[in-house]
């Protein structure tokens, strides 16, 4: 029923050998070990083994207060680091039943997005990276170097923020910024052409990924599949659009899918996701409300007993926090679903029977980020 | 410098710049040993060896805006042609004999920056009740140059590799490893 | 947000469950506060039968997770569907801390990795379970780290040198 | 007939996959000439954003000549890596206490920036430091008084 | 002046003989001019690439990093060479040693120009052929003795791939050799004072050029040493010097495949206004130049599909073009 096996030594016989990728290998993306069993180059069976970078995220939430947590969230996936932290507060401020002021709102909206695409453009280029063209990874690394420059004028950092707190948001947006968004989004349009004839339409890109990596419906449904890695298989889930949060309501965007549920679909996903994130971000900053940015909120605060589960959309999926609060100010527990653990498991059904170059090529485009696993 | 007896920072229990002297030239070879160093400066090859956070602003240090490549420094991906290890991240546990592994696995002279807070110290992950990291890559590796930052821009880590090449061609590498072996032959 | 497909999909869902678990609770959840619409109170081993009737309907198993009480574990489930009227359910179920509950990684293989996640930090055996091993902790740990009574081990001691 | 159309399939095929590699030669082509983006780091160094995050710094006031910490430790509660130690003494009995030490560890900070958040005195902001490769684990402690003295 | 003139080198001459002395002294030049050339070469991809990718490039070692190589090998010199404890150790040792043979001895029948060629032989082109094939031995030599599955999928992978793009290689060679009746080098150029062959033979140019990029295992093709896949294939285990001589070799061959491409096609030494030699130095460099812009532009191809492409395109194509050209010839 399921074709779920672990590898097993004394199976491994003379047609049949194990090869270790990783915990360091230049495409595991971090330290993601994948075990397998080759027949040649064909992959009878994988089985990817995680935890080399289990550093303890939710043991140290219950040893610190509730702000504390803060920083930690945009460790856990460091490349969509304001979008963690834009859903930790948005569920403690749900749990406490704090009021947000719009433009923080916005601003949060604003910056999520932003680093949205910044984590996509890191994604789709690794992943063409490591079907072996190079140039592309530094293009796009052009590219992001903007969107860091702009992230970092607003929340000081370039990749592991710690800018939104509970009610609102630490600085406010400036000019310069709204513009330097503006001037950044006809860039990345412009460049969007260049990048669709060099990759999109290669031939030897489009031969490496059609009818690769397969992820069925069913498939996506048994694992838990989320994110651009399931509306590749034809799913529109979003949780911006089913489960609206913030002040996604208000804006008028489309949720790509393809049908295909291949690794070029993962991708083409990928690529529309991010014109959506420009639309989303022209719409906030032209309705952008004025106001205050933080609303008024006790220095150390103290939510309620209960517990609560709050779910928002990250760059690779769907993100759960279910938070248990005993009333006082340390967490009682603090769980995060994170949408790689499921995703990467996948693997195990999709891999065997594909060559080692497919397994890179499925594994890219899933695009997996090793410590948002491990937590 | 100690604040106080109950100081939450610790200070170091004996000075570590006392060592780091110039060394002396050996016999005849020191111009040999500088020509020789002078190369190991300028072609620092790292190895592809990201663990966390901090290996996105490693890769952004070689990406267009930075270019590492203008020193010499290429990524290479396997151990065995690398010189420098770039500890970028969080060592957890059971990450430590894979990375020990990876250092013996790299042939001498070879050197260790330690990047970020995580690779430092623990970093923010070093809180009461932690289980699953080491404090620090001193505690498994002989550690050159720490980049402190979390994680530090690319700039910091290419002063950190311009610091590397500096106590390289300095010589006081060599310096602490002779009087490493001048105490134990002393000890016997 | 098109409430009252919501209202048909609620109600067809709560008769499926009752009709599956005839002894158990299910409450409707406010889902402005906890985020659920619909909870399900299990007081034996019901996750199962909850499962298959939530594959059924074609749910996605979002997570699982377990909280340390003082007295017991309480497994928490959460189901949830990809459809455009979307809604939540979570299934809980006290355990005392020596039992052994039952694994749907039958049901969703996604389990597999969850519940094994779930013994590696609590210690909390699943039968049936076909790879129940170690995850994200070394293999030869002999800790269960979320457990609130997991205090300072060895491997604390040299960061608190640290702290102070 | 089915062969022949799968041949001129076939053909159509290489003919546009020939296309798409040309055009993509095309564009590195044209990358090879356009200037460069590079900042060469150790000659020529970007500016900071005011906003930018380094260590954290007391900030120099005028009316008093110095910070305004008057060692509360609140921002070494709020912490969440216990990097900061503040002392401070009473110059005289019953007057505000004064900050004297002020160090902060950096090789564990996360540059959150809560205990600038918590300051009730606004005395703490961040520097634009981001040059602080050391060769000793403990030349990351900080000593932010000293720095506010050394002050250009 | 002209340096036979000399009356040292007219006694050696006297003592040696003519033919004698001009092959040691050349082979002198080709010593000193192989490892000289590869380092530029190497310095010469990385500035390419760079470009090409919005950076400098190497800047800091010599002016615009022009010394970086030389210093790369000075370093790699003053490595610690390992042999893995598992490891083959004498085809270990010798794989390396291996692979710069041929990458010499081909440099012995190129036509640098009409008076500099080492040795005049009547069969060149195959000279070359036979011993770039002997590069694959010492890759699968390497890669078995490494010890190291990613080095063995790597060297199996390289012999796959030789042995399928060696076919396409030489059948457009030969539709080349029909035109011209002759393996010699010099006469094979001597025969484009005109035309160009790549105006009369357009398809084997590109079946030529692409098999070459695949012979000398560079990007499209580089599964033997791909990076993402394979860590660092073949070579993963080897370090120092030993991995130098890889290094080396490659870049050599490329130069040799580029040399065959400008004798072949490009009309090797013909040129208006400048000497013989500058003008194949520069046909030689802009062909070295395509194939690292092709190399920093394309994803690389998986193994069926290489393979595929080899047997299922490029042979039929070749063998339809040697056709063709042989009933033209005839009819001609």
């Amino acid at each position: 029923m399921l074709n779920i096996k672990t590898i097993d030594d004394t199976t491994i016989n003379e047609r049949v050998y194990q090869l270790n990728l990783g915990p360091q290998h230049p495409s595991t993306h971090g330290v993601l070990h994948l075990l397998m069993k080759l027949d040649g180059e064909v992959v009878v069976e994988a089985e990817p083994i995680v935890g080399y970078s289990h550093r303890g995220h939710e043991k140290m939430a219950e040893n610190r207060i509730w702000e504390q947590f803060l920083p930690n969230t945009s460790r856990i996936d460091y490349l969509s680091g304001l979008i963690y932290n834009h859903g930790y507060c948005m569920a403690v401020e749900k749990l406490c039943g704090i009021e947000v002021p719009e433009r923080a709102e916005y601003i949060r909206v604003i910056t999520s997005e932003l680093n949205r695409i910044s984590s996509h453009l890191l994604g789709i280029m690794a992943f063409v990276m490591d079907i072996g063209a190079f140039t592309p990874f530094l293009y796009g690394w052009d590219d992001r170097e903007h969107v860091l420059d702009l992230l970092e004028r607003v929340a000081g950092s370039r990749l592991t923020y710690c800018y939104n707190r509970f009610g609102g948001v630490r600085n406010d947006i400036d000019r310069e910024f709204c513009d330097g968004t503006r001037r950044f989004i006809d860039r990345l349009r412009g460049r969007f052409s260049d990048y669709h004839n060099l990759i999109t339409e290669n031939i030897i890109f489009i031969k490496r990924t059609r009818g690769i990596g397969i992820i069925t419906e069913d498939t996506a449904l048994d694992f838990g599949v989320t994110g651009p890695t399931l509306r590749g298989s034809g799913v529109g889930y979003d949780v911006r659009k089913n489960e609206p949060y913030s002040v996604y309501p208000e804006f008028d965007f489309e949720i790509p899918v393809r049908k295909e549920g291949d690794v070029m679909a993962r991708y083409q996903v990928r690529m529309a996701e991010m014109e959506q994130s420009m639309n989303i971000i022209e719409q906030a900053l032209d309705g952008l409300p004025q106001g205050p940015i933080r609303s008024k909120v006790p220095l150390f605060i103290d939510p309620p007993a209960g517990d609560c589960y709050f779910a928002f959309e990250s760059a690779r999926g769907a993100v759960g926090y279910y938070i248990v609060s005993d009333g006082t100010r340390i967490p009682y527990r603090i769980k995060v679903r994170t949408p790689s653990f499921s995703n990467l498991f996948v693997l195990t059904r999709i891999l065997p029977g594909n060559f080692i170059a497919d397994c890179i090529a499925t594994l890219g485009s899933i695009d997996v980020v090793v410590p948002e696993i491990d937590r | 410098m100690a604040v106080d007896e109950r100081s939450p920072i610790c200070m170091p229990p004996n000075d570590h710049s006392a060592q780091l002297k110039e060394s002396p030239a050996i016999l005849g070879f020191a111009v040999l040993q500088d020509l020789l160093n002078l190369a190991r400066v300028n072609s620092l090859w790292p190895m592809t060896f990201g663990i966390a956070c901090c290996s996105i602003e490693m890769m952004a240090a070689g990406m267009a805006r930075f270019d590492l490549d203008r020193f010499g420094i290429i990524f290479r991906s396997t151990p065995r042609q690398s010189d420098v290890m770039i500890v970028a991240g969080t060592i957890s546990h059971k990450f430590v004999p894979t990375i020990k592994t990876l250092w013996e696995q790299m042939p001498g002279p070879k050197w260790v920056i330690a990047m970020g807070n995580c690779a430092i110290s623990g970093g923010p992950f070093a809180y009461e009740g932690q289980y699953a990291i080491v404090n620090g890559a001193d505690k498994i590796l002989p550690v050159d140059i720490y980049v402190p930052g979390c994680p530090p821009r690319p700039e910091g880590l290419i002063q950190g590799l311009l610091q590397l090449q500096k106590k390289i061609t300095k010589g006081t590498i060599d310096a602490n490893r002779r009087a490493e072996k001048a105490a134990r032959r002393a000890k016997k | 947000m098109p409430t009252e497909e919501r209202k048909k999909l609620l109600g067809e869902l709560k008769n499926s469950l009752s009709g599956a678990l005839p002894e158990e609770r299910i409450i409707s959840g406010d889902y402005a506060k906890t985020g659920c619409h619909l909870e399900v109170r299990l007081s034996d081993a019901g996750m199962l039968r909850v499962a298959s009737v939530m594959k059924e309907k074609r749910f996605y198993l979002e997570t699982i997770t377990a909280v340390d009480f003082p007295d017991s574990f309480e497994l928490v489930y959460f189901y949830s569907t990809w459809h455009q009227d979307f809604c939540r359910l979570v299934a809980r179920i006290r355990i005392s801390k020596e039992a052994s509950p039952r694994s749907v990684s039958s049901v969703y293989p996604e389990a597999i990795w969850l519940e094994r996640e779930i013994y590696d930090f609590f210690g909390i055996r699943f039968l049936d379970h076909p790879d129940l091993r170690r995850i994200l902790n070394p293999d030869n740990a002999d800790y269960f780290p979320l457990l609130k009574s997991f205090g300072k081990t060895k491997l604390t001691e040299e960061i608190d040198d640290i702290l102070c | 007939m089915s062969s022949l159309s799968g041949l001129k399939e076939y053909i159509k095929e290489i003919l546009t996959g020939s296309k798409s590699l040309l055009i993509g030669m095309g564009i590195t082509l044209k990358r090879l000439f356009v200037p460069i983006v590079t900042v060469q780091y150790p000659r020529r160094k970007l500016t900071m954003t005011p906003n930018f995050r380094g260590h954290i710094e007391a900030i120099y006031f005028d009316d008093t000549k110095s910070h305004h910490c008057i060692a509360c430790g609140l921002c070494m509660r709020t912490c969440p890596s216990h990097v900061i130690k503040v002392q401070g003494e009473k110059e005289k009995a019953g007057e505000r206490k004064y900050g004297r030490k002020y160090y902060i560890d950096f090789t564990k900070c996360s540059l959150c920036g809560l205990c600038v958040d918590v300051c009730p005195e606004k005395t703490l902001t961040f520097s634009h430091e981001y040059e602080l490769a050391c060769i000793s684990r403990w030349d990351g402690v900080i000593d932010i008084m000293k720095r506010l003295e050394e002050r250009p | 002046m002209n340096i036979t003139q000399l009356p040292i080198i007219k006694e050696i001459y006297g003592f040696l003989g003519r033919d004698l002395t001009a092959a040691v002294t050349g082979i002198l030049i080709i010593l000193v001019f192989v490892p000289l050339n590869s380092a530029f070469l190497v310095w010469l991809e990385r500035k390419v690439a760079g470009h090409i990718q919005l950076r400098p490039g190497p800047m800091e070692v010599g002016p615009h990093g022009i010394l970086q190589t030389l210093i790369d090998a000075v370093k790699l010199m003053g490595k610690e060479m390992i042999t893995p404890k598992l490891a083959d150790k004498f085809l270990f040792w010798l794989a390396p040693i291996i692979i710069i043979i041929p990458a010499i001895v081909c440099f012995v029948v190129i036509p640098f120009s009409p008076m500099m060629q080492v040795r005049e032989m009547n069969v060149g082109i195959l000279l070359i052929f036979s011993f770039s094939s002997l590069t694959v031995l010492s890759i699968l030599m390497g890669g078995w003795a490494s010890n190291n599955k990613y080095a063995l999928i790597g060297a199996v992978r390289a012999v796959a791939q030789n042995v399928a793009y060696e076919i396409p290689l030489l059948l457009s060679t030969m539709s080349i050799i029909i035109m011209t009746n002759s393996f010699k080098m010099s006469e094979i150029t001597a025969a484009q004072s005109g035309v160009w062959f790549i105006f009369y033979q357009p398809v084997a140019a590109i079946i030529f050029f692409i098999s070459t990029t695949a012979e000398t295992n560079r990007a499209p093709f580089d599964l033997v040493e791909a990076e993402s896949e394979l860590v660092s294939g073949f070579h993963t285990e080897y370090t120092g010097m030993r991995f130098a001589l890889f290094f080396l070799a490659e870049y050599t061959n490329m130069f040799i495949a580029a040399s065959m491409g400008a004798v072949l096609f490009f009309g090797g030494w013909h040129g208006p206004f400048f000497p013989g030699l500058i003008w194949f130095m520069v046909k030689v460099y802009i062909l070295i130049f395509v194939i690292i812009w092709v190399r920093w532009t394309f994803p690389r191809l998986r193994f069926d599909q290489l393979m595929n492409f080899a047997w299922k395109f490029m042979i039929p194509a070749a063998l339809l073009n040697l056709m063709v050209t042989a009933v033209l010839l005839k009819v001609l």
